[in-house]
């Protein structure tokens, strides 16, 4: 429980902040955020005790406290990040308070929403995770994109919690109980259990964004800050990816079968679909939106068969990809505060005038398309691997060609950065500390987590918990 | 329970108005309307959860409870979309769905 | 046994360069980092020599065998107790044949860029590419484990698609250089699935354990069979597919080409020495796998080896691109190698065709990075690759003009230049071992020498023709490069190779089979001949001929009338009937089916863009639908 | 509940929900969902969950319909009628939810539930009360605690978008 604790405290502490100083006198928000932040995320890495509490709604184990700490640095980031799109305009400034506010509040409810024990805890952690950021992918009110993507989010987020819901509730009714671990001791035969878990699929599948519930992604990651679509796209998935594995291998896990088969056709799908709008796209983030469809398509491969080492290449898959991600939307971020452009054309010849943004962005790029030796290709390889060990030949030949043509569309952006050539390149960025701070942290998580066979291992050994 | 009533009357219920919320939400121009019928979904979920509570496991209050806690997010829901719905008008003065389309393909 | 550890700076160092220059190279004169490359790479090719010096004369042997040593490795990502990802440093004969290739032709082509590159806006990103492009090789071929090979495969593709896109202006260039990118890409799907087989069948990555004619993997992997041929047998066909499509084998051939895009000296190093043998020298270093699990698998390298250098022969003798006719020459000149490695055995004596391909390789860079080079060197001269826009060009640039001349010789196998030796070795090695396939082997013999000397012979000799302004010879530093390389072309066939390199490490001598010998000198100098008759003297020039053509009677009593027969035959039939069609196949059947692909994506990806339309409730609908559907979809499974 | 009382009731609630969602006058839509929620609000009487029922009236009808309610006058002319939808939209989307709905409601019918058990159920204020604050298995204190952050979450989010923009 000391994560949530930890971060309900800074949660407050930054209230208190924002109350207490007047409106001129603001600009120590952003540091104390970060330190604060910063703080949290340390304690979370020393040894906890795991368990239940509260008879079994919350639940702790090593694993979840690794997905926990994930989501950690990944909000680090992220908060470090924001720091250069705050202190863009005067207006944005003075919401900072409220914008770390619902970011902490935002990653509170993932966290309990991964430690929950029933669905009620599971729903209302849900819930908490997107109401507040909808809210603030709609913060820019001067920009008409910004409030379509709010309402974008919270509108199909509403419907597709109406699903969920309403599959909880068939569930209720069939076994009785809320409690994953009673659950799972049911075994599901009845075609409306199955209705219940296509429902309650449904709503989570939503919120990784698997086709053919992936439709709002690119409209909101578009019209959101690029750090909304950045907490979006990495921590807000990976968050809902860690509940999904939770589901399916406690609650559902007697429709193994079942949920094998609906993996594989979704995993199929959304690779491809992902992959085949991603190459067409000209705004970056619209470009990253629906590349992290299709990063999302090759998580099923690891989940796919339920075994242990599938789950540790799935964690494992994650945490490089919040790094990547984030790294890749850090650099876009830069880009866009300093000078407005977010089209792929704008960055020709990125790499004379800014060599280390966009080397950092061509690293992201490559561990995200899965280029060795960079970390990402270990992450997909090693799902790869997972799917292969089961038997899922297809499958893994059609993911491995997905991640081909994926590589297409990443080296076109690389190819506009160094290749290309530009009359009127991005002139020379000179970025504050915090930005470069946040692109460090990322490219570091890139290289440590490649190279650093231990990671896995440790991951391996945390991931027996489930 | 007193009579013939059975919770498969309910479930229907629930499924009906479900489905009429989903066409609602599929159909209605303005943003504020189609925002109602996410509330007849989530009605309809609490009526599943009450009915069962009532029904079938008497023994707990968890469906009572469960129905609580979404009347409250969804009263949470209504006021951050609300809110986004506002500043949308102040920008476009209207709020039809059909306009809100400014980013695609 | 000598410690080669030092052999760690070799490629480390070009890491370094690479990274710095790539970092600070906007900071300071584009001069500085081509001298701070050139130098990383003289001094990695300083220790190459000397490792290869310390382990052919000194070290190596144990014996009278050579041995597999292993320099460094370290244990990086663990899967199980037999199965792991380990990097470090394998030093064998050919590892340590390819390290000094790599070096030479790197540093050669590091000092001619020098000069060639001069003034080019890209000039510190095009060295510092370079540098990571000589760093990803050497590690390539100098890795433990399989896994370490295909992550610096990688690396030497994406550095090669940096390093083809340089001239970002031209669009024909970039779209070369992500052609040449897919398809190598498409063609090393089938190399991570054949090493994830691999991994699964015979349990390990490691090449030691391998490639151990006694060990565990070659036993064990036998026994699996799918679909008619045995497991490993699919793995190493799925291998060798990527070997294919870095080495251009057919029809993975098609990136190479338009490849030509690139830097003249990018081509000489990398579409002639080094990254496109990688294909040839992977097989190599598994080459007791291929040999003793599945002779079928090297059977299919044999037969494409051999198809793809016969039909490269034919294409190249159409093409009126200079550096097109010299990557057709190299796809077909690594058929050969392929079909050498193909028909090999395993031993010393046995497997003459091992070491005559490792000896192909090893003359055929020399030589072919030479034609490159002088080709860039005419290039820089007259800014224009049309073979007829050029003639008389000996006048004006004699270095190059017989440096070219040395070059060509060689690849047309006239002794005593290299390439006849090691042309030779392979041609009895076929010989022993399939005699169609030396009929095949035999006939590219002759149409390389006529293809290489046309081109000759249009470029250096015939009629002055208009230059916007005098051509003139390249400057010093070029110059160097060229004689430096031309002698190691005319020398290197003295080495006695097969002392140094054979399938199982034991040394042996060979000598000259004069009964094969002969005919093969023969026929090149038939064809050097032909080219002679049909580009060299313009009294027969193409042109006549058609004129001729149409009063043959008045022919009868000419002189030439043998030989205008003989034109007519060659240049009508074969030409006409058999080049162009080759060519024409290749260009539209070939090239449109990888067109059509990327064609079909993109179109579908047009099409459903209709499905993000910006609608909020055409997304939900798709949602419910979805949901509904895929309820649907497992219900029926269930029932079913 | 006798049957009759769940019928009219049922009845009720699915003709103004029906009209919710047809409905083109925009303010009626939302009285339409007053009495939608008003019926619901009888089912959970009729069931004797009156603490429900008694949120359900306060927190639905009287709360939330109420903003809704201000947030359509203060973004539409009452006066007007909402366009007509297109018949395609009308037909796929009904397409969609009579499939749907047909699906549900069949497999709803074909399932066996278990029986109904005789335990009686305890819905007085005071069990409410105690389980709303008890840490134990079937306590609710942490969501209840929970729901807290995302009530504070959402308002201030909902304040930070609504308020106007400093002119400065």
């Amino acid at each position: 429980m000391r994560h949530e604790i930890m971060l309900i405290i800074a949660a407050v502490i930054i209230l208190i902040i924002e109350l207490s100083t007047g409106k001129d006198n603001k600009s120590m928000m952003i540091p104390a955020a970060v330190i604060l932040f910063s703080l949290v995320t340390f304690i979370g890495f020393l040894p906890i005790e795991t368990g239940k509490l509260f008879g079994g709604s919350y639940n702790t184990s090593d694993m979840i406290i690794l997905m926990k700490n994930s989501l950690n640095i990944g909000v680090l980031i992220v908060i470090i990040q924001s720091a250069g799109w705050l202190k863009h305009s005067f207006e944005n400034f003075d919401n900072s308070g409220g914008y770390f506010f619902i970011i902490i509040s935002s990653l509170i409810g993932m966290d309990f929403m991964i430690s929950s024990g029933d669905f009620l805890m599971f729903y209302i952690g849900l819930e908490l995770t997107t109401i507040p950021i909808a809210a603030l992918a709609a913060i820019e009110k001067m920009k008409r994109r910004s409030s379509e993507a709010g309402i974008k989010l919270i509108l199909s987020a509403a419907l597709s919690s109406g699903i969920l819901l309403f599959g909880i509730s068939i569930l209720y009714a069939t076994n009785g109980s809320l409690f994953f671990s009673s659950l799972s001791s049911d075994n599901m035969n009845s075609s409306l259990q199955l209705l219940a878990f296509i429902f309650v699929f449904t709503g989570v599948a939503f919120k990784i964004s698997l086709v053919p519930f992936h439709l709002w992604t690119a409209d909101v990651y578009e019209g959101a800050p690029v750090n909304v679509s950045s907490f979006l796209s990495s921590i807000s998935k990976a968050s809902a990816i860690f509940i999904l594995i939770i589901l399916l291998f406690t609650v559902f896990n007697s429709l193994i079968s079942v949920w094998n088969t609906v993996l594989y056709f979704t995993a199929v799908i959304t690779m491809t679909i992902g992959n085949l709008f991603a190459m067409r796209q000209q705004n970056m983030k619209r470009f990253l939106a629906f590349s992290s469809i299709a990063q999302a398509g090759f998580i099923p491969l690891g989940i796919i068969g339920g075994t242990q080492f599938g789950i540790s290449a799935v964690i494992y898959f994650l945490l490089i990809y919040i790094f990547s991600n984030l790294g890749a939307f850090g650099v876009v971020s830069a880009i866009s505060n300093a000078s407005g452009k977010e089209n792929m054309d704008e960055y020709n010849g990125l790499y004379k005038t800014n060599p280390k943004l966009s080397l950092v962005m061509m690293l992201s790029l490559f561990s995200l398309a899965g280029i060795p030796p960079v970390a990402g290709f270990f992450g997909k390889f090693f799902l790869f691997t997972a799917a292969a060990v089961q038997g899922y030949y297809i499958l893994v030949f059609i993911a491995v060609v997905n991640a081909t043509i994926s590589l297409y569309y990443y080296l076109l952006v690389v190819k506009a950065m160094f290749i290309n050539n530009s009359d009127s390149p991005i002139e020379y960025i000179k970025n504050d500390n915090y930005t470069k701070a946040g692109l460090l942290i990322c490219v570091l998580g890139i290289i440590i987590i490649g190279f650093a066979g231990i990671i896995f291992e440790f991951i391996e050994s945390a991931s027996t918990g489930i | 329970m007193e009579s013939g009533v059975s919770i498969q009357h309910f479930m229907v219920l629930s499924t009906l108005m479900f489905f009429i919320g989903v066409y609602g939400f599929l159909t209605r121009k303005n943003l504020i309307t189609i925002l109602l019928s996410v509330e007849l979904i989530l009605n309809s979920v609490n009526i599943n959860f009450v009915a069962f509570n009532k029904f079938l496991y008497p023994e707990n209050l968890g469906g009572h409870f469960f129905a609580m806690f979404v009347i409250a997010v969804a009263a949470t829901e209504v006021s951050v979309a609300i809110a986004i719905i506002i500043s949308l008008y102040r920008k476009l003065k209207m709020i039809d769905v059909e306009n809100v389309n400014e980013m695609k393909y | 046994m000598e410690n080669f550890l030092y052999t760690l700076i070799i490629p480390v160092i070009l890491f370094f360069t690479f990274v710095f220059t790539g970092l600070f190279g906007n900071k300071f004169k584009p001069a500085v980092s081509g001298i701070i490359c050139t130098a990383s790479v003289l001094i990695s090719a300083v220790i190459s020599y000397w490792t290869a010096y310390q382990y052919y004369f000194i070290h190596g042997k144990v014996n009278g065998v050579y041995q597999i040593i292993n320099v460094y490795k370290f244990e990086w990502l663990k899967f199980n107790e037999t199965l792991s990802i380990d990097l470090g440093i394998l030093l064998d004969p050919i590892s340590v044949m390819m390290m000094v290739v790599i070096t030479t032709v790197s540093l050669m082509v590091h000092i001619y860029s020098i000069g060639y590159m001069k003034g080019d806006s890209g000039y510190s990103r095009y060295f510092s590419f370079l540098s990571l492009f000589t760093f990803a090789m050497l590690g390539l071929v100098l890795s433990v484990n399989i896994f370490m090979t295909y992550m610096f495969w990688e690396l030497v593709g994406i550095s090669s698609y940096l390093l083809i896109g340089h001239y970002y202006n031209k669009p024909s260039a970039v779209s070369a250089s992500k052609k040449a990118f897919i398809v190598t890409r498409f063609a090393d799907l089938g190399f991570l699935i054949g090493i994830l087989l691999l991994s699964a069948f015979a349990g390990t990555f490691d090449f030691n354990e391998l490639t151990n004619p006694d060990g565990n993997a070659i036993l064990q992997s036998a026994s699996v069979t799918f679909m008619g041929l045995s497991a490993i047998t699919w793995a190493l066909i799925l291998i060798f597919i990527g070997c294919a499509g870095k080495s251009a084998m057919f029809p993975l051939h098609i990136w190479l080409p338009d490849a030509m895009e690139g830097p003249t000296p990018v081509s000489a190093l990398i579409h002639a020495a080094t990254m496109v043998v990688a294909g040839v020298y992977l097989i190599a270093r598994l080459f007791p796998l291929y040999v003793f699990t599945s002779p079928a698998a090297l059977e299919v390298v044999a037969h494409v080896g051999a198809f793809t250098s016969l039909f490269a022969a034919i294409i190249a003798c159409t093409q009126t691109d200079i550096k097109r006719v010299l990557a057709f020459s190299t796809i077909s000149q690594i058929g050969y190698m392929m079909v050498s490695l193909g028909v090999s055995g395993y031993g010393a004596e046995e497997g003459l065709g091992y070491m005559a391909s490792m000896f192909h390789l090893f003359t055929h860079a020399m030589f072919k990075a030479l034609l490159f080079l002088g080709a860039g060197s005419i290039i820089h001269a007259i800014h224009t690759n049309e073979i007829y826009t050029m003639g008389n060009l000996r006048k004006y640039m004699p270095v190059t003009h017989i440096t070219f001349l040395i070059a060509c010789l060689a690849i047309a196998g006239i002794p005593p230049l290299s390439g006849f030796f090691s042309k030779d070795e392979i041609l009895v090695a076929v010989i022993e071992k399939n005699i169609f396939l030396f009929g095949v082997q035999y006939l590219v013999a002759g149409i390389t020498a006529f293809y290489m000397f046309r081109l000759y012979f249009s470029v250096f000799w015939n009629k002055d023709k208009k230059y916007e302004h005098d051509p003139h010879e390249s400057p010093n530093v070029m110059l160097f490069v060229l004689i430096f390389l031309a002698a190691c072309s005319a020398l290197a066939g003295l080495i006695p190779f097969s002392q140094f390199v054979s399938s199982n490490g034991v040394p042996f001598s060979t000598q000259i089979h004069m009964n094969i010998a002969i005919p093969t000198i023969g026929i090149a100098v038939a064809g050097i001949i032909l080219a002679f008759v049909l580009y060299k003297k313009e009294s027969v020039s193409p042109d006549k001929i058609k004129n001729s053509l149409g009063l043959l009677y008045r022919s009868a009593y000419r002189k030439f009338y043998i030989d205008e027969v003989y034109i007519f035959v060659t240049k009508k039939i074969i030409f006409n009937l058999i080049s162009v069609p080759v060519a024409w196949f290749d260009r539209h059947v070939v090239d449109n089916t990888m067109n059509g692909i990327a064609y079909t994506t993109n179109f579908v990806s047009e099409k459903i863009k209709y499905m993000q339309s910006g609608q909020l409730q055409q997304y939900a609908f798709i949602m419910v639908a979805g949901m509904i559907l895929i309820f649907l979809l497992t219900l029926y499974l269930i029932i079913v | 509940m006798s049957e009759t009382v769940f019928y009219i009731l049922s009845g009720f609630i699915l003709v103004f929900s029906i009209l919710t969602v047809t409905s083109r006058k925009i303010l009626r839509t939302a009285v339409y969902l007053l009495f939608v929620l008003l019926g619901t609000c009888g089912i959970y009487f009729a069931m004797d969950f009156n603490f429900l029922a008694a949120v359900q009236l306060t927190v639905y009808a009287g709360g939330i319909v109420v903003i809704i309610i201000f947030s359509i006058m203060l973004t539409s002319d009452l006066q007007d009628k909402l366009e007509a939808v297109q018949f395609r939209k009308i037909f796929f989307s009904l397409l969609a939810v009579l499939i749907g709905a047909v699906v549900c409601i069949s497999t709803i019918l074909n399932h066996n539930f278990p029986q109904v058990t005789d335990k009686v159920l305890d819905s007085s204020m005071r069990t409410i009360g105690l389980r709303l604050l008890s840490y134990n298995e079937g306590g609710f204190v942490l969501p209840f605690e929970i729901i807290s952050i995302l009530l504070l979450a959402a308002i201030i989010g909902s304040i930070m978008i609504a308020k106007r923009a400093d002119s400065k």
